[in-house]
């Protein structure tokens, strides 16, 4: 009871302090700069001036985001399983996808575009490229830090090699994929906005959070584009909590990481 | 007490595709060291005749797990040959079950799906399954703990599902590392004779490792005793006991006769190394 | 003597033909001879010349006269004080063989292009276009890799990267011809205009003098200095650009007026009629910004 | 010794398939898009050419990688020290940090640039905050998924929380650390290349790799583009092998992601 | 059989200053259930004198790890008081050292690391500390082992190790629980031996958890039997034989009198479960 308490309090306190800090900053500066961090008031404003803008960019983005974060689950968790079968395929492998994940945006995004078009799917895609790597990584990391016990009875118990995957490495690695999965969840929205700057457009569906930021930055409407940024972060954040969620449907009645009730 | 049949419907052998037989295992010259590291076991040659309930004695840390680990295949040989049913170890056909030392159960399953795990990777139907796990956990007696994550268990409580995960598979080869150390006497006595009432139903070969002289003597026809640093096999025992063997063999002149005698030989080969 | 006041400069990209004014007058010594020790800064991507300005991090800086206006309405403590181009270059590429010809083509069309663009709000109060737009980052791969794309360029630079990378020279709509006429212009802080006044009428004079004789005499020094800034300027570029500059007239103005007295002046009735325009097609709040506020003819040379 | 050779042939044939396939494409590209993907003659041409500019570059681009790189391990360990603290704090903290995270580049560049200036500085403070969160994320999963049995050891010995910490805590953490540890060693070329997009500049120090890029991509120079991701994934896999060589160090002697040879 | 002084430089207790003496353990009524279970420990009420060797039997999965954890305070009471030295279980100035049921060592340090840790850990210098390494693992036989990692070792020299770790300690309160379940005969009485030797050298109170009837007799002055389900305290029963003991202890008629009654009041337990 006082834990669940303190559980909403402490979040929303640290809210607070960051919204006092702002507010403080915002006043110090001086009025030549003041522009640069508008006040939370500027900002609340922005959102009510914006509000269409903002949430049919918001609505273009989460899509992308969503599409990109799924078909890096996908891709990674397949990878991984890859990744995952010998020492020899990871260095045979990695390279080409630290390759991938390493190529600059300026050389991705209109080869995306010129392949699939501008807007959702090239968003998508390139959010994808974004998240990933970090999923790919910790996922495969998971898997290959199996209990070596658990794998010897798994040989002994003559399990084939899709069994020991699926009843053994993939529950082992469930801690890491889903430490993986909290990076890309975080990744997967902020790399929909860059993407969308780079390869979003205004055709159909208008363009995403991307998009506008840089039509705000170019118009130096500081408080808009503060809302844009606020709108990614929810974003991140409702994506993050249904992660956390499942990690926790998956881990808590067994890994160490969840503190035990029954003690 | 009762005893149940244990999963008995026909199973095909995965080479031969008959039933298959409890093997004969065979160590020739055996010898074994871990990376550039002293010997651990030095040139062990022993027969085991199929169905041989085998007991291996020996101080800590004079190889009796390693035997066991080389017998399942788990570990690289390195040297001399282990023949089981006159195959080598990573091929043989006799289907193994292992108790390890340590219970080694999947900590996110609980206990009902641990002890189901072998079974439902061989493709056993659900039902059949849940039939064999409600036995094999009766016999270990904790039926009522087939919810409880490993982590809320006792130690003893750990061990005893993965004896019952063991012994769900009527399997023709058993290697049993010290399964009942963690247990209290009377629990010990109690699957110590389920053990042999199982043997009666099924039949397998079995090597078990124990510290206690008596369970050795209690369950096995032969016994094996284990020498220290590096391992070598020092004795070997025959237990001329008749099986069946009931609680009554416990009280017996002869029974105590041989654990004495038993004793004497494992004193001298850690007095030995002390 | 005094030592030289310190004036920084920040450039809107690399080192380029665009910024001759300032290459020339700085290699010629003509800003140390007005007693101004400037560091030009070149920019690229992310020149973030605005902020720099309006913080004083940089004292003055080279913008679009339609951004800056936009972002004077958003408050920023900015003035415009001279021009660099009478008429910006931007306009529209377009494939040789592309149908497209005049601005009425454009319906329905998608343009490479940075998104918020004020002259697509343009074309389409004017000729009621509906177009659309998508991102770009200063790459032309996309135009390159498709025979039917439009992009957002500029004329004194994109055509010739073009044809060096092997495509056929892109054809060009120029805003101007549209009737959608910005300066490209340098800005300074309120600040700084209220507390500097001789400096700054001492740096326009000898920038003025620098773009005269970049373009009228040997631009070598100004080329020089511009590859020792910038190592992937080729003469090939400098020369083309420079060209370019003179043939469109872009410094010295392209109306019947034009001509060398022309360099740097803004015309506040322009401004004016540029700003009605801005208001008239709903991007300025009404009222948000003045000719007054927004410009000064202060230091620029009598 | 089999295993060695397959170890270096292994990734060679990779890398010499993915060339042949580079080629391949190369030449189905129908002459007017060919320029998208310039074939391997015409990159290393470029690399000859653009000599003394990659050279300066990927030296700027490294310096501001390797500190950001440092930047973000260091703050990242004392963060998710901070953060393993308890769940309470994690529920405060987290979303700070993925505010911080996932706030749009436009929007902290010219922040970042006005704080410290354009050049080497705001690029590793952009590469620290790219390369941060990944690390933290992992380095606070491992704390806390300490074996409990452990931890119970620790208490007993009445350990304080600093000796739990450096001798129970951060050594069990470090194969979650070394996983984002990869993951941020992969980040901080491509992060220092993105920031130097945002914020670079050609003054002083000349630009880094990301200002070269997005000159040499509106030049359409596509072969000296294409050259300089190349020097940006040989920066990432060098840092990469300085990390996987260290995580060997540290833990091939006890965790099982590394095959034993006792077996 | 020599035996070793251990880190027997005064320690001042972190409470008073100065050495400690060995607690009085009380429990009062004390209940234990885990979540929303079934009762664990049922009002379980005992009183330990300072320096008493206590064995706590029982069958498996009764509670006698749980009191154990409950006494060194890892775990919080459902109901009733625990009182150590008078003190609740985590303010306790007592030194406590447990050997847990399984091993519990640091997979990343080697053998000598493992059991100097604790020793480290309150800031004892470097030097002192080999010496006690050394001396404890020569104790428990480990003296060559001392650069293995702990996934290099058998079952029993894990146990080892652990066993070696918490002697070193020199502590005023001794919690062990199974150590010796892993341990060949031979090794397991030396280590009694040696138990009772340090005993007389060292003053601790002892809570002793073992399956072995015969091993609780010879070590301990009071014996304690759980029974199951829920734990509750069945029988206390004192074993008059006087310190120090020896060997020979093992073969008096006494002793073996006390094991029969012992084991008798045991199987009563049990067979009440079954
Ligand atoms: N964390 C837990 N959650 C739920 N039940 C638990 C937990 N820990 C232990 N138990 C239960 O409490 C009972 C007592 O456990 P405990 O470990 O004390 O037994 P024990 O007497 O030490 O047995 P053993 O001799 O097998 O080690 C057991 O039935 C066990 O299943
Ligand atoms: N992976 C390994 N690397 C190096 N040495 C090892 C390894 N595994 C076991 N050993 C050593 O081999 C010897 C035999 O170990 P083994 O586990 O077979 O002993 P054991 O007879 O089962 O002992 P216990 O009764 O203690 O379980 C021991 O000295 C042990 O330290
Ligand atoms: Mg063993
Ligand atoms: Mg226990």
């Amino acid at each position: 009871m006082r834990r669940t308490l303190l559980q909403i309090l402490l979040p929303a306190l640290t809210a607070a302090v960051v919204i006092a800090i702002w507010m403080a900053i915002n006043l110090g500066l001086s009025a030549d700069t003041r522009f640069l961090l508008p006040g939370p008031g500027a900002v609340i404003d922005a959102f009510g001036d914006q509000r269409t803008e903002l949430s049919r960019a918001a609505w273009n983005t989460s899509q992308g985001a969503l599409i990109g974060f799924g078909l890096a689950i996908v891709v990674s968790v397949l990878a991984s399983l890859l990744l995952s079968l010998s020492p020899l395929v990871r260095s045979s492998l990695y390279p080409l996808l630290m390759a991938l994940q390493m190529t600059p945006l300026p050389i991705l995004a209109p080869i995306c575009v010129l392949w699939v078009g501008a807007g959702l799917k090239s968003v998508a895609l390139l959010t994808f490229v974004i998240a990933f790597f970090p999923l790919v990584v910790n996922t495969t990391q998971g898997l290959i830090s199996t209990d070596r016990n658990l794998v010897e009875f798994f040989d002994l118990c003559r399990a084939s090699r899709w069994q020991q995957l699926f009843h053994l490495r993939v529950p082992a690695a469930l801690p890491y994929f889903f430490t993986g999965l909290r990076i890309a969840a975080t990744l997967s929205p902020i790399g929909a906005v860059v993407a969308d700057m780079n390869a979003g457009t205004s055709a159909n569906d208008g363009g995403g959070l991307g998009f506008q930021a840089v039509i705000y930055a170019s118009q130096a409407k500081y408080a808009a584009l503060f809302a844009t940024a606020i709108t990614t972060c929810v974003l991140g954040f409702l994506l993050n909590a249904v992660v956390l969620g499942l990690g926790w449907l998956a881990l808590h009645h067994w890994h160490d990481s969840y503190e035990r009730s029954d003690r | 007490m009762a005893v149940f049949p244990l999963d008995t419907a026909p199973r095909p052998s995965p080479l031969l595709g008959r039933m298959s037989a409890p093997p004969t295992v065979e160590f020739h010259g055996v010898t074994k060291r871990f990376g550039d590291g002293p010997l651990v076991l030095d040139r062990v040659s022993l027969t085991v005749a199929a169905g041989d309930f085998v007991s291996i004695i020996g101080p800590s840390g004079c190889g009796k797990s390693t035997a066991l680990r080389l017998i399942a295949g788990l570990s690289p040989l390195s040297g001399g040959r282990i023949a089981i049913g006159g195959q080598a170890p990573e091929e043989a056909a006799a289907e193994t079950a292992f108790v390890f030392q340590e219970p080694t159960l999947l900590p996110w399953l609980n206990v009902a799906h641990n002890v189901e795990l072998p079974l439902r990777l061989r493709g056993t139907p659900a039902a059949q399954r849940a039939a064999t796990r409600a036995r094999v956990l009766d016999l270990v007696r904790l039926g009522e703990r087939a919810a409880a994550h490993p982590r809320q268990l006792s130690g003893g409580q750990k061990m005893r599902v993965s004896i019952a995960r063991a012994l769900s598979l009527a399997p023709r080869l058993l290697l049993l590392d010290e399964p009942f150390g963690a247990l209290d006497e009377m629990t010990r006595e109690h699957l110590n004779e389920e053990l042999l009432a199982i043997r009666e139903q099924e039949r397998w070969t079995a090597f078990f490792v124990t510290h206690s002289v008596a369970e050795a003597v209690f369950l096995s026809n032969r016994i094996f005793v284990l020498s220290a640093n590096p391992g070598r096999l020092h004795t070997e025992i025959a237990v001329p006991l008749p099986y069946p063997r009931t609680p009554e063999t416990r009280h017996s002149p002869r029974y105590h006769e041989i654990v004495a005698n038993v004793s004497r030989v494992l004193r001298s080969v850690v007095d030995a190394v002390a | 003597d005094k030592a030289p006041f310190k004036l920084i400069v920040q450039l809107d990209w690399v080192a380029e033909p665009e910024h001759g004014g300032f290459y020339q007058a700085q290699a010629r010594g003509w800003f140390r001879e007005a007693g101004l020790d400037v560091t030009l800064i070149p920019g690229g991507p992310g020149a973030h010349v605005m902020p720099s300005v309006a913080t004083g991090r940089a004292h003055i800086g080279q913008a679009g006269d339609i951004d800056t206006l936009l972002q004077q309405a958003e408050g920023l403590p900015v003035v415009q004080f001279a021009a660099v181009f009478q008429d910006d270059p931007a306009g529209i590429l377009v494939h040789a063989d592309s149908p497209v010809r005049r601005f009425e083509d454009l319906q329905g069309k998608t343009i490479i292009a940075r998104p918020g663009w004020p002259f697509l709000d343009f074309l389409k109060k004017k000729y009621g276009l509906r177009v659309n737009v998508i991102a770009q980052n200063f790459s032309s791969a996309a135009f390159l890799g498709n025979r039917e794309a439009l992009q957002q360029g500029y004329n004194i630079a994109e055509p010739y990267h073009i044809v060096q990378a092997g495509g056929q020279k892109p054809r060009f709509l120029s805003t101007w011809d549209a009737g959608f006429r910005g300066y490209a212009v340098l800005v300074t802080s309120r600040r700084f205009a209220r507390e500097h006044p001789a400096e700054l009428s001492a740096f326009t004079r000898a920038y003025i003098r620098g773009w005269r004789d970049y373009l009228a005499g040997d631009p070598a020094p100004a080329h020089d200095a511009m590859k020792q800034a910038n190592t992937s300027n080729t003469d090939g570029f400098l020369a083309f650009s420079r060209q370019a500059i003179i043939d469109e007239r872009l410094v010295t103005g392209r109306d019947a007026d034009g001509g060398p007295a022309k360099i740097g002046r803004l015309d506040p009735a322009r401004f004016a009629a540029q700003i009605a325009l801005l208001e008239d097609m709903g991007l300025l709040a009404k009222g948000k910004v003045t000719t007054a506020t927004a410009i000064t003819t202060e230091f620029l040379p009598k």
